[in-house]
């Protein structure tokens, strides 16, 4: 009667050459899902982290107790944001082709991940990004010119041209360092917001992993500190389906949401439409309040598709349809809050092209600028000094000689 | 025979081991339909199955931890980190159950895992893309370490590797991948059938763990080094008109101390030349053990030609990286040395 | 409204000079769990994370669906071993404290989650223990002359004189090495498992951690790979309360079950009474089974209390309520086992006396003829040689090297 | 002036630091409420309060990670990692992060943590209790790394290392806590009370990391070493009665080369003894640097005296141990070589 088990192995719905199918996906209508008070015991919030908190219906209404009611100005900025860092996705994608920069990640389809929440935030509160949250820093009003010196390594380069591409930080806007190593800014975020309850302050902090890198250490580090310290925290899991060529059931997606952690260890869980700009706004807000008023952390996922390659050294026609992004259930989250904002009244497809056209426009005479300050070819060039600051505070003996060996011995 | 370049020839590594041992299996991060973002594993689970060769989920020490238990329970996997700077989050893994399980258990459990990890940079991948972390593994009592420099002793050393019934970190130069790289990166690139390394038996063959190799023997100075700047040291040397031996240490541990020393003692003179940051690098091993070995045979003090010590940058990669003009000027001050 | 949150820290319910306090405890009355079928979904599994399986209620009478109906010569080959667990353990400390061996670890008062897991699984499947679970050794028969040897790190020591003692192993009765690094050992378990399903083989593994290790990356590791391949394992935390000096709240305890884990991630998640003998019996036997019919992982939480010391390096008297064990309101496992048996007229006061004396004697019997294989100071002693070996397979030239180094220079 | 053992300073370190600065903070597993396992916290929960001291769950990689966090807002977390062999899950935290997150956000984020670490040897702690991994840190760009070998260097360089805003890695030599110890296992312990070094000021001072201390002047030959091999070096020379001029050497990053080969250039001759395997350790960058430094004035090969390549072995702890023999045999071959 036993039959020896055999080992189970995760099988995305289609690869190359079939049809895409999302039926695996749980969706919830838009307004179903109740709104527990933000400090509601465990027990009331446990059925947010499998249900699908959704606000804007398939015919664009706002619906149910999630709506953040925003003005129409605010929803516009919202917009405008998505709308920017998408062209400047388009635009960094392009001259990575030309050769212009080394390497690119755009967030083609998750705008709203990054974008509502940082809206939803107080300035006060810390992001710790992922390299596919750039839309926190245009939120937070990054100029993209900075963004781009960056991807240029160049004179005006952030990061004084130590590191790739898209891996942005800003002390002023309270963005942290995009870290290579996936998932470790999880527990930092923890320890950012156990700092600010240890000094009284009531700032808290958000991090966003992938839904694969949840599968590193830090994201149990995360959940685990924060349960037991009832940190100020929001954890944000962006379920984009996509871990370079692995689908989410290889992160344990198959059997269980994401969010369904949270509660697991005791911590609140959220699953929200990632596409839909105002439910993505009114759970981080809700998240944020939780944790700012002493109820703890907050576990979110954001179910969302990565409609662009993983990065541009990655092709997805070897593992997934082609056609799986249009396939995707749940829209594209600037259409979405466009065609919301237009049954508002509050906008038009002629504005909507206008604003398309002036941020083509805006992003086009931003990259003029930035390579203004150079380019790793042509132009002004960073002083390779710079190569041996910032190890340490002060530079040690040791670095001192070999700086003054690189200079006596370089081409 | 065959022309291949590295990741061919890994490929065919692991081919050639998972036909003749039903044991063998291959983990790691997108390494099954996808084949691995360097393509390493490209056929491998059409062929052979997704229950020997496993897409895993992103969690290095989970990795490394189902291998080892896998190992104990009759298996031999094949584990690929995606970038040796990756590497990191298994290293207890690696040196509190790989390396030591062997010690621990009196002889009676081991796990034979090999576990592969690109590594170095030129390639512009800044300071999370271009590590080369073999030295922090070279201190590790219970673990083998090797690092092969072209496509005919990367099958050999990993189908060895594979074999061994202790645990091998096994560490691939990326840059060489396609082509030997001579640290003239204006230069186009040169593929491996350029070569004479570049051809490779299509069947079974070994490379042993534990033997370095003269890649150009000399009697002026000795030039120890591995991995890509192999080619780099090959390239300076024939600039230089040096008449040096240049040894590939290949493996780390075991170390072949005879190759090494025996070369020394005839040259006087020795030259040290890796991709890893200087300061506590597996150079600093090499140049200790020389000195002790051939200290009255030693004509100059022993040279180091590394990475500075400080991440590797994405926008100074040509200034950090131990070219050929850092490799010639060290050449110079130590055949001239003592003169 | 919004206070700015404080850091929330966990507190036992009692430090030393207050009154013991398990307030805290959730239970279940012994029979009221319901037990569904092994392959049975999710959902309808998930209420065993947060209910606690009990089968023998306060009367030692044993209750509901999960009795697992074993003879009276299982149960008394059960409680016999509890017995010499608990009789070694004894001895063992006695003769730490003489200086005799360098170190002790006890089990006392969780010897059922070691006895009665080792009884539920079959001769094939692998254990992967914890350091404080030698009961496996003493249910699946390994002399108690040859754990003590190891103690003694002496001539017939299996480990050779490399560890430091409780650290055994013993490949003919597949249990795995314990390690000093806690945890490490939980997705070894699951690779293990994962082998088995490989190559079609219906052995299952299980393994042991602690609450308080549960926090560790290795956790993570194995319950997520353990639900992605839905590997045959069985996953034990044994939830003595304490870890060292901190309570189980410094894991996560305090807001969720650690069973919870398990339907969090999406794998099965019982918590049972570890003092219970046929509650943790009947617990296994449902996850091996689960296990081997393709049903994968099992996340078991058995509740215990450590009764002793961490280890004899410690001294909770420092950190909690010498009355706490007497306190602890599931009392003994050996005790309520007797009860049970002698209920069932299958046992007797006289005849537990006897076997007590019986298996003293046995251990008195047992250190003899190990001490006289050595100990670190008298008697024969192992070739120091023996340091050099099995670092590798074979004796690399270094190692040679310094191995004849070692005796031309020892003292 | 107090009397103070290692522990006792550490504690009066931490103490002094948690007084003066509101940014300080101390976290690890068992170090609140209970004090530490081996006391070093004792009494700081009480006086300083629970978001002052903070028990942890046991996540070494958890309690780096949330370290970071606390250090980027503002805070000193001051981190113990209850045995040194139990750093390695928090590896990728201090590699990849710690030591990386100044450079790589261009100077305008860090985390000034410091990481305590018992390490050591001869206490029967067998293969999981007695690891001295400090050779893997000094191959880290970014982090400082230093070891004290008495009460007054713990105190001060502990001070030194919070007060820095870099990441220090501070080893603890448990061996010595207590007292020192000259190798001799069979002699009764000895307490700080004999030993000058046990002098501790009650209040604030530092001891500068990067410099080394000389703690026997002499002339024939240098012998470097630190942690509790100092003690046992020190007690070799003098049974050897040989002129040596031991060095501390305390700080491994930055390192203090100019002490270093000043002494090696006077004496002519160099032995290094440390506790850790010798393969790739710590002694290996020390032999390198001085080898390039001091070429030529030296008069026989440096020498190291290292624990074995293999584990650290329960039952064999002395055979084990780089003990007073096994320098006096170094001293001797040191200073008859080229006689
Ligand atoms: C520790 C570590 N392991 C592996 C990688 C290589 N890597 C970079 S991105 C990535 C996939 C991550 O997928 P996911 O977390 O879902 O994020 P997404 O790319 O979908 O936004 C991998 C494996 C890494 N950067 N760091
Ligand atoms: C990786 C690691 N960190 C820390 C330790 C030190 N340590 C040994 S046992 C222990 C407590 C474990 O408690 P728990 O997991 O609850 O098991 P219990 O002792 O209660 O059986 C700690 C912190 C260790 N052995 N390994
Ligand atoms: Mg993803
Ligand atoms: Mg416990």
């Amino acid at each position: 009667m036993t039959r020896p088990s055999r080992l189970h192995v995760p099988h995305p719905p289609a690869r190359p050459g079939d049809r895409p199918d999302f039926g695996y996906l749980v969706t919830s209508p838009a307004g179903a899902v109740p709104r527990p008070e933000p400090l509601a015991r465990l027990a009331e919030i446990e059925p947010l982290a499998t249900s699908l908190v959704r606000v804007i219906d398939d015919d664009h209404r706002a619906k149910g107790p999630w709506q953040p009611r925003l003005s129409a100005e605010e929803l516009r900025t919202g917009l405008r944001y998505m709308l920017l860092t998408r062209a400047y996705d388009d635009r960094m994608l392009r001259v990575q082709r030309q050769g212009k920069i080394s390497f690119y990640m755009k967030s083609t389809g998750e705008e709203a991940v990054s974008i509502a929440a940082a809206m939803a935030l107080r300035p006060g509160d810390m992001l710790f990004p992922s390299y596919r949250t750039q839309g926190l820093h245009i939120a937070r009003g990054s100029n993209t010119v900075d963004l781009m010196c960056q991807c240029l390594s160049n004179t005006r380069d952030m990061c004084k041209g130590r590191q790739m591409p898209v891996f942005y930080h800003s002390r002023a806007r309270k963005i942290f360092s995009v870290s290579g190593n996936v998932a470790t800014q999880f527990p930092q975020a923890v320890g950012w917001a156990m700092a600010a309850a240890i000094k009284g302050e009531d700032d808290v902090a958000a991090a966003w992993i992938g839904e694969g890198s949840s599968a590193e250490a830090d994201f149990h580090y995360a959940v685990t500190f924060g349960a037991v310290y009832k940190a100020p925290v929001i954890l944000n899991v962006v379920n984009n389906q996509w871990a370079i060529s692995t689908f989410q059931g290889f992160a344990g997606g198959e059997q269980r949401s994401f969010a369904a952690r949270g509660p697991g260890y005791g911590i609140a869980g959220i699953r929200v439409d990632g596409n839909d700009f105002l439910a993505v706004y009114a759970v981080t807000q809700w998240a944020a309040e939780r944790a700012r008023r002493g109820g703890g952390a907050t576990l979110v996922e954001l179910v969302t598709y990565r409609a662009a390659a993983h990065s541009t050294s990655d092709d997805p026609a070897r593992y997934r349809p082609k056609e799986e992004a249009e396939a995707w259930p749940l829209g594209d989250p600037i259409e979405r809050l466009k065609q919301h904002l237009i049954g508002l009244g509050e906008w038009s497809q002629e504005r909507h092209d206008r604003l398309v056209a002036e941020l083509d426009a805006q992003v086009a005479a931003a990259w003029e600028e930035a390579i203004g300050y150079g380019t790793m070819t042509e132009g002004p060039q960073l002083d390779p000094n710079l190569m041996f600051e910032d190890v340490f505070k002060e530079l040690p003996p040791h670095l001192a000689k070999q700086r003054a060996q690189m200079l006596s011995e370089r081409d | 025979m065959a022309q291949m370049n590295i990741v061919q020839a890994l490929n065919s590594a692991m081919d050639v081991m998972l036909g003749r041992d039903p044991s063998v299996i291959i983990m790691g991060e997108d390494v099954g339909y996808f084949g691995g973002v360097f393509r390493a594993t490209d056929g491998l689970q059409k062929k052979y199955g997704e229950h020997r060769v496993l897409d895993t989920p992103i969690a290095e020490g989970g990795i490394v931890g189902t291998a080892v238990g896998m190992g104990v329970n009759g298996l031999r996997p094949v584990v690929e980190i995606q970038f040796a700077d990756y590497i990191y989050p298994a290293v207890d893994q690696i040196i509190s159950e790989c390396a030591r399980l062997r010690y621990r258990s009196g002889g009676d459990f081991w796990a034979p895992i090999t576990i592969r990890a690109p590594c170095g940079g030129g390639i512009r991948g800044g300071q999370t893309h271009s590590q080369s972390p073999e030295g922090i593994f070279t201190h590790v009592a219970g673990l083998k370490v090797v690092m092969p420099s072209n496509p005919y002793d990367a099958k050999g050393l990993l189908i060895s590797a594979i074999q061994d019934d202790d645990p091998v970190v096994f560490f691939e130069p990326k840059r060489i991948y396609n082509g030997p790289f001579d640290g003239d990166h204006d230069k186009p690139a040169v593929p491996w059938r350029t070569h004479p390394k570049g051809e490779v038996p299509e069947g079974y063959y070994t490379v042993p763990l534990g033997k370095a190799e003269i890649v150009r023997p000399g009697d002026e100075v000795t030039v120890l080094t591995y991995g890509t700047m192999v080619h780099v040291a090959a390239a300076a040397v024939r600039e230089q008109q040096v008449d040096a031996e240049i040894i590939d240490v290949r493996s780390f541990i075991p170390l072949d101390v005879d190759t090494i020393c025996e070369s020394v003692k005839r040259t006087g003179r020795c030259v040290i030349v890796h991709e890893a940051t200087r300061f506590s690098g597996f150079g600093a091993e090499l140049c200790a053990t020389v000195q002790e070995e051939c200290f009255w045979t030693l004509e100059a003090p022993i040279e180091r030609v590394c990475g500075w010590d400080t991440p590797y940058p994405h926008a100074f990669e040509w200034e950090y990286f131990p070219g050929q003009k850092r490799i010639r000027a060290a050449l110079r001050r130590v055949m001239e040395a003592g003169r």
